[in-house]
């Protein structure tokens, strides 16, 4: 039997002989799509019950491998908060994997699938490295490898000058925050062993680093700020609806579901593990970027009319959740209460894991939809749920994930939020303290508002009649695809109904980092019944809720079956309206303005009817054209100013270049005076 | 011997090329000079990793572990630079930009640039260092020219005009060095010799070695291109023929920043103080914000890149000055490391703007789909070169970059700008270059794959291994350094 | 001929030195200027000379010797046919006006002055107070490139500006190595011809010797 | 004997209850306006009988409704009686009261909604769609406010387990707190909201306009619609049960305390009488508000709501 951290490797190995294999044939088109990606898959797997069984023995194993520096050696370690990591990259990995399989197939023939491929397998293979690398220098290789591969495949189609610019705002953001995790590393690793050898990159060497508390704070802002860049929380999140909608279907979910985490592990990494104990604010700080994000990520999402897009401004929201939860975490881990600190960290790795699923389910959907009808917009779609019988259920398993219904898996985690705001005691600080209920309320109107966003999709997409053209051309998707959705919505499910074995399996993990756990308060009522702290303080039985519904369902449904009660088909009736076209459906634009009312002080909007009359005049009117643009304020006074500022500047520093010899040569001679005065 | 053979073998590349001229054969003996000078440096290097530090020809040369990696890779680069100019240059002459005198002339002066900064790097004496530097740059001038565009002369001008000022200001900081050591070691060269020189430099008079050192900074910092002496860089990069780009680029600003560095050693040691060190971290950082600014409203491909060499020296001298065994370490890293990098890129940058017949970054569309080598090339190299992981650049940056957080965590504010900076430049010009749908007046070429398939994997290795005995020679440079 | 008479004489050259650095600056002809410049030349040539007797350093004769066929001759010929050939008549033009490049000039005199003296302190040479005057003329002669507008002229105050490197080489330090001081002549030599065909690669391309055609390559605004 | 099978016996009690006492306190409450607006009325059990007729209806689909349309009222009925076995009405001892505690029954209730608002999209009507949209409006103001409400509640009590929350409530000696003052004030308005009625819907409206909830009802006929419309009676009597339990527990049976259920009957039927003429005096008083001005009723909901929980930090 291998160990965990070797079949960890040897998935990493794996995919990074797919990748070059993947190069070396790329005349083989139609074969390397099956090949390759069924490999993937595979080592997938492999990945996936490396990290499970990490996390299941909470056990630890470390490697140095002899390459990298002659002095700094790549540094490998996998416990179980890396072992929980991996399994989740692993598990949606596989379902996406095997989507692939059908999913690429789309493109045989239009183009070379070999780029995809190779940087497929390089992205996998770099999130697992990031995940495993024990070291400062390795991580960072890793953490570009991952950026820098979905770089290329966010514009794997890369004709569409809108693909590109998506790709550069990333993987600008994306270098900053790399370098920002550089910076704090850098702190970190002067502190653990100064600067006059390389014994400090090593992670356990900054683990053993004593440092002042100003300059611990100062490396836990720059690390997480990088690692928020990555994970797309508000202000930093611009690049996340830019290239999630660019990337191909499967390159998104993954994206989606697991990159945005190992943004969340690094915060994690360095504000528990490396850091020793957080300080109080820290937690209040996460906290307080997690509400923005979930807030105002969900409020754009609503905004969206763009599948996709909407699904990516849905991550911001969710990666801000979790965030909540890690935030709530820290405080508590800094007050020493170290069961609360276990209970938000289990809601915040719950959430992770359901993320991962659901988000990576309904991007698949999403890359389905696309398939079948060349089309992400949803205002030109409509009544797929007759033409793709398959994907509309388990599309919709994802929506109810998403929007935290029970008795599916997103709601699970909520809840344990829930209870971890509601536990909260006393903190040291006024204001903090008030920040408990409303961050709770903030939340409460997050899940809401996501019901809202998710009724949007499912319904304008879904249901309805056809808005596009072709409708006629609409077929599902093949079976691959199929089974890669079927495999995350059953994972939604019972994630969803048994927690209790989840939370036991996942309990390892914050034992390892704050050094506590629910796992056997939790099943302390029984498997049945999902019990954080006590079966006084709060209770939650998902098995039951599922067989109520299911038994209630069913009983209704058999009664009315036995009595033979007939059904008519008719014209809807709308209140007697005639001559309905599917052009008078409500739209997804239509769908939200009542919170574009609401809450359009989050938004710029540009709001435009045009009337084109008879004749040109308006008088008769014939067609009404009617033009609407969203876009987050963030953008407009976070990201333009910057770029204009640094547009502004780079003229200015032009100047420098004037042309004139004479002027050089008076630059050279002043230069040489200030130095002579100065020096 | 080996360091007779490197020297001696592009000195006699350089004649026969001359005697040579334009035949059809010149490009192969301009490859095989520097496959030669390529092949005995390697030997050079092996002697002095085996034996250490050695002096040669009486102590008229000098050869250790700062010096002989500079070397080998110099020689490398114009081997690989040599084979990329035989396909580049028979383009450029197959479609009439440069005539039959030209090319006879290109080849001789390209051995003797060769020659004259393998001289600069390995001679002992800091008065030959200078001359060569001045070899080095008058052997580019008229190479710079070579197009005989009015854009083509202007630069050239002003690249002569400049660093000729520059470089006689560096001559009367090496003139205030001799002033000081003629007391020491009396009159007669033994009192340039750097070996002396730093051995002794803690009785040299510390006020006419800081006196000095503004002067050698100002002089050879003209070289190295630091803002704000390095308006001839942009302009002599852009002009004239790739090839001399990549070189110029690779090679000469290296041992511009070498010289430098041997005489900071020299006034560190007399004067005791790091004030040398922080008027280079001052001109790094200068250079760095400047350059990479400026990158971003580049239209012109190859001004770019030289833009980036720019901010590229701006690192490693703000590292060099920055000082402490991490620091320099990377500092020394970087040259290299750089220098492979910025080659390669101009490599494809020469092949890109022939294929579209143009250097205007705006109507280069669509390498990958025109040739995906070149394509693909460029991509690379512009990942490696801003820093991304993991390419070798990536593995010196982040060794100055953590090491400034530590002793100058102020000053990494302005480093990251500008890294920031130079890498939203880089991309945004370089994808729709590489991607995208080509242009209908683009044509296919030939290009020369070898070096730029070389210089990339080397420069990933580099990033993810690094050989023991490149390691030993560094930390043996560190020590020296120190 | 005693230390001191040697020293009063190499003051004297150096002060004359200084006197054409300045005439270089003031000197609107372009005929005139190549004749101030031979003549800078050849007083250097003598101070060398002077210090190389005075001293015991026979090297330094073979400087003076250099000097003298450089600077004195090869130089100012080069740029005299290059006059004809090329017919540059014109008077020279400043970008500053004579006056304000005098003033300038005169701090940057005493500027050199003023930088030089703690040196002067520690020297034991004869020669050493000559250094301030080099370094003006060093000054001087980058001066003089900054405000002209033509590359001949560029020229001149660049070849003076070297003029002002050798007499800081002699005066300060009784000559470098010869090694060195030859290979610094033979780099000179390689710039006279370097420049050389550039005016007449500048003259055919663009007509004419100003700068001002050559400010073409620049950052748009 | 009887104590064994207690939790069985209660626990069908209640179901048994609130599958009736939905319907009766439609009726109660339909009764009291009719006398108010001086009409004569059709007696308490009207709504029972409007359910028992339509399930023998003959059942009309549109020509396009999908699954999601036929399934939707079995699911809302059925999550609708599943909150009718958690809630404590009469006792505080009971056994499924554990499934799901408070947030998870907000969050039950909004699963039964969020398949009414696809169903209402699902036929690719204009005022299906339309209801959809406010509906999910409303509600994704409600439930924020009605979970910011009941955590006040949780908070006071150190729980969120229903059946705790009641016991901790009756148990403890009575003390004056504002923040359930306020989370009291909130929870009635939201209530309003939730259930649909007037001023925020009303739910016996017909004119298109002005629809919320109906909207999205539009298209269903027979046994679809009684079990809608049934669920949506039970819905009332949930949530004024909920706001009795949470609010005003008094009377409601304890844990291990079955003695006191005849108490707790009695109890019940007199709150939910006055509740029935609080709501007549209320939906007689006003009348429907703009649509818009919905989102400010619940705003101020929650603005309460937060104001109880914040008061709960700053004064207790």
């Amino acid at each position: 039997m291998p160990s965990p951290f070797e079949l960890v490797s040897a998935s990493i190995i794996v995919f990074l002989c797919i990748s070059l294999v993947s190069a070396l044939f790329a005349n083989r088109q139609s074969i390397l799509v099956k090949l390759s990606s069924a490999l993937s898959a595979a080592a997938c797997l492999v990945a996936a019950s490396g990290g499970f069984l990490s996390v299941l023995a909470g056990s630890t194993e470390a490697m140095v491998l002899p390459i990298g520096l002659p002095d700094m050696p790549f540094y490998m370690r996998l416990d179980p908060l890396a072992g929980f990591f991996v399994s989740i990259v692993g598990l949606l990995g596989f379902f996406v994997s095997v989507y692939s399989i059908g999913y690429l197939k789309g493109f045989l023939g239009r183009r070379s699938v070999t780029p995809l491929l190779v940087f497929y397998n390089i992205f996998m293979a770099g999130m697992l490295l990031v995940l495993v690398s024990d070291d400062a220098y390795f991580f960072m290789i890793a953490w570009e490898l991952m950026a820098v591969s979905s770089f290329f495949l966010v514009f794997f189609e890369d004709e569409k000058v809108q693909n590109r610019r998506a790709a550069f705002i990333y993987i600008l953001i994306a270098h900053i925050g790399a370098v920002l995790i550089l910076l704090s590393f850098g702190i970190m690793a002067g502190f653990a062993a100064g600067f006059e050898s390389f014994n400090g990159y090593t992670f356990s060497a900054m683990r053993s680093a004593n440092m002042p508390a100003v300059w611990a704070s100062i490396a836990f802002l720059l690390a997480f700020a990088g690692f928020a860049a990555k994970a797309g929380v508000i202000p930093l999140h611009v690049w996340l609806p830019e290239a999630h909608p660019a990337a191909p279907s499967n390159v998104s979910a993954l994206m989606s579901g697991v990159m945005l985490k190992t943004a969340i592990y690094g915060i994690i990494r360095v504000g528990f593990d490396m850091m020793g104990t957080p300080q109080w604010w820290w937690g209040g700080l996460v906290l307080v970027l997690g509400l923005f994000s979930a807030v105002l990520g969900i409020l754009y999402a609503l905004m969206q009319s763009d599948i996709k897009k909407l699904l990516a401004y849905s991550s911001v929201e969710n990666i801000g959740i979790i965030l909540i939860a890690v935030g709530l975490s820290m405080m508590f881990a800094y007050l020493k209460l170290n069961t609360l600190a276990a209970l938000a960290m289990v809601a915040a790795f719950y959430h992770m894991l359901n993320h991962a699923v659901f988000k990576g389910l309904l991007f698949m959907g999403a890359g389905a939809i696309l398939h079948a009808t060349h089309e992400r917009s949803m205002e030109a779609l409509g009544g797929l749920i007759g033409k793709m019988k398959w994907t509309a259920p388990l599309f919709l398993a994802g929506c109810l994930s998403a929007s935290a219904l029970p008795p599916f898996n997103g709601f699970v985690s909520e809840w344990l939020i829930f209870q971890s705001f509601l536990l909260t005691p006393a903190l040291p600080g006024r204001l903090i303290n008030l920040l408990i209920p409303l961050g709770a309320a903030a939340l409460a109107l997050t899940a809401a508002l996501g019901a809202r966003g998710f009724v949007k999709v499912f319904g304008i997409t879904f249901l309805g009649k056809w808005r596009g053209r072709q409708g006629a051309l609409v077929t599902e998707v093949d079976w691959p695809m199929r089974a890669g959705m079927l495999m995350a919505a059953l994972s939604c499910l019972l994630l969803g109904i048994f927690p209790n074995l989840v939370i036991g399996w996942l309990d390892a993990v914050p034992a390892s980092v704050v050094g506590g756990g629910i796992g056997e308060t939790a099943k302390a009522s029984g498997w049945l019944w999902l019990t954080p702290v006590a079966a006084e303080r709060a209770s939650y039985s998902a098995p039951l809720v599922f067989f109520w519904m299911v038994l209630v369902v069913g009983a209704l449904y058999l009664i009315f079956r036995a009595r033979g009660g007939t059904v008519r088909r008719a014209p809807a009736w709308d209140c007697g309206f005639e001559k309905m076209t599917s052009r008078m459906q409500y739209t997804a634009t239509s769908m939200s303005m009542p919170t574009r009312r609401i809450f359009g002080f989050a938004f710029s909007i540009k709001e435009a009817v045009t009337v084109i009359g008879r004749g040109g005049s308006a008088i008769f009117p014939e067609k009404f054209l009617y033009r609407l643009k969203v876009r987050d304020h963030i953008w407009n006074f976070g990201y333009k100013p910057v770029s204009v500022a640094s547009f502004w500047l780079a003229r200015k520093v032009g100047r420098l270049q004037h042309g004139r010899i004479q002027i050089y040569l008076l630059y050279s001679f002043i230069t040489l005076v200030v130095l002579l005065v100065f020096a | 011997m080996a360091l007779l053979v490197v020297l001696v073998t592009s000195l006699l590349a350089a004649a026969v090329l001359a005697f040579v001229g334009d035949r059809k054969y010149a490009h192969e003996i301009n490859i095989i000079g520097s496959g030669a000078t390529f092949a005995a440096s390697i030997f050079l290097a092996f002697e002095v990793y085996e034996s250490g530090p050695m002096l040669a020809g009486g102590d008229f040369f000098f050869v250790d572990a700062f010096n002989v990696y500079l070397a080998v890779l110099t020689a490398f680069v114009s081997t690989t630079t040599a084979i990329f100019s035989r396909k580049y240059m028979k383009f450029e002459r197959a479609h009439g930009r440069i005539g039959h005198k030209s090319m006879r002339f290109y080849h001789a002066m390209f051995q003797l640039f060769i020659f004259a900064m393998l001289l600069a790097l390995l001679t002992n004496n800091v008065g030959v260092l200078w001359i060569s530097m001045e070899l080095a740059t008058l052997s580019t001038v008229l190479l710079v020219s070579l197009y005989r565009t009015p854009a083509a002369i202007e630069a050239a001008w002003k690249y002569f005009i400049l660093c000729g000022v520059g470089i006689a200001l560096a001559l009367f900081g090496t003139v205030l060095l001799y002033f000081a050591a003629e007391k020491v070691f009396g009159e007669g060269t033994q009192g340039l010799l750097w070996t002396n020189l730093s051995q002794a430099s803690g009785q040299l008079e510390p006020t006419v070695l800081s006196l000095a050192f503004i002067f050698l900074m100002v002089g050879y910092g003209t070289k190295v291109g630091l803002v704000p002496l390095h308006n001839w860089l942009p302009d002599a990069h852009s002009e004239g023929p790739t090839p001399i780009s990549a070189v110029l680029s690779g090679l000469l600003l290296n041992v511009a920043l070498y010289a430098l560095v041997r005489c900071k050693v020299i006034v560190d040691g007399a004067t005791h103080s790091n004030k040398t060190g922080y008027i280079m971290m001052a001109f790094g950082l200068l250079s760095i914000i400047v350059a990479s600014f400026s990158l971003l409203r580049q239209k012109d491909i190859k001004r770019m890149f030289a833009y980036s060499s720019i901010e590229h020296m701006g690192i490693a001298t703000f590292a060099f000055g920055l000082g402490g065994p991490v620091a320099t370490f990377g500092a020394l890293l970087h040259m290299l490391v750089h220098s492979i990098t910025k080659s390669a890129i101009f490599f494809t940058v020469g092949h890109a703007s022939q294929m579209n017949s143009t250097q205007d970054m705006s109507s280069i569309r669509g390498l990958v789909k025109g040739n995906p080598l070149v394509g693909w090339g460029l991509m690379l190299g512009v990942v490696a070169i801003a820093g991304v992981p993991p390419f070798g650049v990536f593995t010196s940056e982040f060794l100055i970059l953590t090491a400034a957080m530590k002793n100058a965590p102020y000053l990494a504010p302005i480093f990251l700008l500008g890294i920031a900076v130079a890498f939203a430049a880089l991309f945004k010009r370089a994808m729709p270059m590489v991607f995208g749908d080509p242009g209908p007046s683009q044509r296919p070429l030939k290009a020369s794959h070898f070096p730029v398939i070389v210089h990339l994997v080397l420069i990933l290795v580099l990033g993810l291994y690094m050989p023991v005995f490149l390691n030993d020679w560094f930390h043996k440079a560190v020590e020296l350094l120190k | 001929m005693s230390l001191s008479l040697a020293a009063q004489i190499n003051s004297v050259l150096a002060a004359l030195i200084l006197l054409t650095s300045f005439a270089l600056l003031v000197q609107r002809r372009v005929q005139g200027l190549l004749h101030i410049f031979a003549w800078q030349g050849l007083l250097l040539s003598i101070s060398t000379a002077v210090v190389g007797y005075s001293a015991g350093l026979h090297h330094l004769y073979i400087s003076a010797l250099l000097t003298l066929t450089l600077k004195v001759f090869a130089l100012p010929y080069i740029l005299y046919v290059l006059i004809h050939k090329l017919k540059i008549h014109k008077e020279v033009e400043e970008v500053v006006n004579i006056p304000t490049t005098m003033i300038i000039g005169i701090a940057l005199v005493i500027f050199s002055y003023d930088l030089t003296s703690p040196i002067r302190e520690l020297s034991t040479l004869v020669t050493r107070s000559t250094l301030a005057v080099a370094l003006s003329t060093v000054m001087l002669g980058l001066l003089m490139m900054i405000t002209r507008k033509k590359a001949l002229t560029q020229i001149v105050g660049f070849l003076s500006l070297e003029n002002g490197l050798f007499f800081a080489a002699t005066s300060a330090t009784y000559g470098m190595p010869l090694v060195v001081e030859l290979g610094v002549a033979l780099d000179i030599l390689i710039a006279a011809f370097i420049f050389g065909i550039f005016f007449f690669q500048i003259r055919t391309t663009f007509d004419s010797l100003d700068l001002k055609e050559m400010e073409k390559l620049k950052e748009d605004e | 004997m009887i104590r064994q099978y207690y939790p069985i016996l209660i626990e069908s009690l209640q179901v048994i209850l609130v599958l009736l006492g939905g319907p009766l306190l439609v009726g109660w409450v339909r009764m009291l306006k009719c006398w108010t607006q001086g009409r004569r009325s059709a007696g308490l059990l009207q709504p029972m009988r409007d359910v028992t007729k339509l399930f023998v209806k003959e059942t009309v689909l549109a020509e396009n409704a999908s699954w999601i349309f036929r399934s939707t009222p079995y699911i809302v009925f059925g999550a609708t009686l599943m909150a009718g076995a958690i809630i404590p009405v009469v006792s505080a001892d009971l056994p499924l009261a554990a499934t799901a505690d408070i947030i998870a029954l907000v969050a039950i209730f909004a699963l039964a909604r969020f398949f009414t608002a696809l169903a209402g999209l699902d036929t690719g009507t204009a005022f299906g769609g339309m209801g959809t949209s406010r509906e999910m409006m409303v509600s994704s103001l409600a439930e924020p406010a009605v979970l910011m409400s009941v955590f006040t509640v949780s908070l006071v009590s150190h729980s969120t387990s229903l059946s705790h929350m009641v016991h901790e409530l009756t148990t403890v000696s009575f003390v004056l707190r504002p923040s359930l003052a306020f989370a009291l004030l909130a929870f009635i308005l939201i209530a309003i909201a939730e259930t649909g009625r007037i001023p925020v819907d009303n739910p016996s409206t017909h004119l298109e306009l002005t629809m919320i909830h109906e909207a999205m009802l539009l298209e269903y006929s027979g046994r679809h619609l009684a079990l809608i419309e049934w669920a949506s009676m039970m819905k009332l009597f949930l949530f004024a049960s909920l706001g009795i339990a949470l609010f005003l527990p008094w009377g409601i049976a304890g844990i291990d305390d079955p003695g006191m259920l005849p108490v707790a009957l009695v109890a019940l039927a007199v709150k939910l009488a006055l509740t029935g003429v609080f709501i007549v005096l209320v939906e007689t008083g006003l009348s429907k508000m703009r649509i818009f001005r919905v989102a400010e009723f619940l705003g101020m909901a929650f603005l309460l709501a937060s104001l109880g929980m914040l008061s709960y930090f700053i004064l207790e």
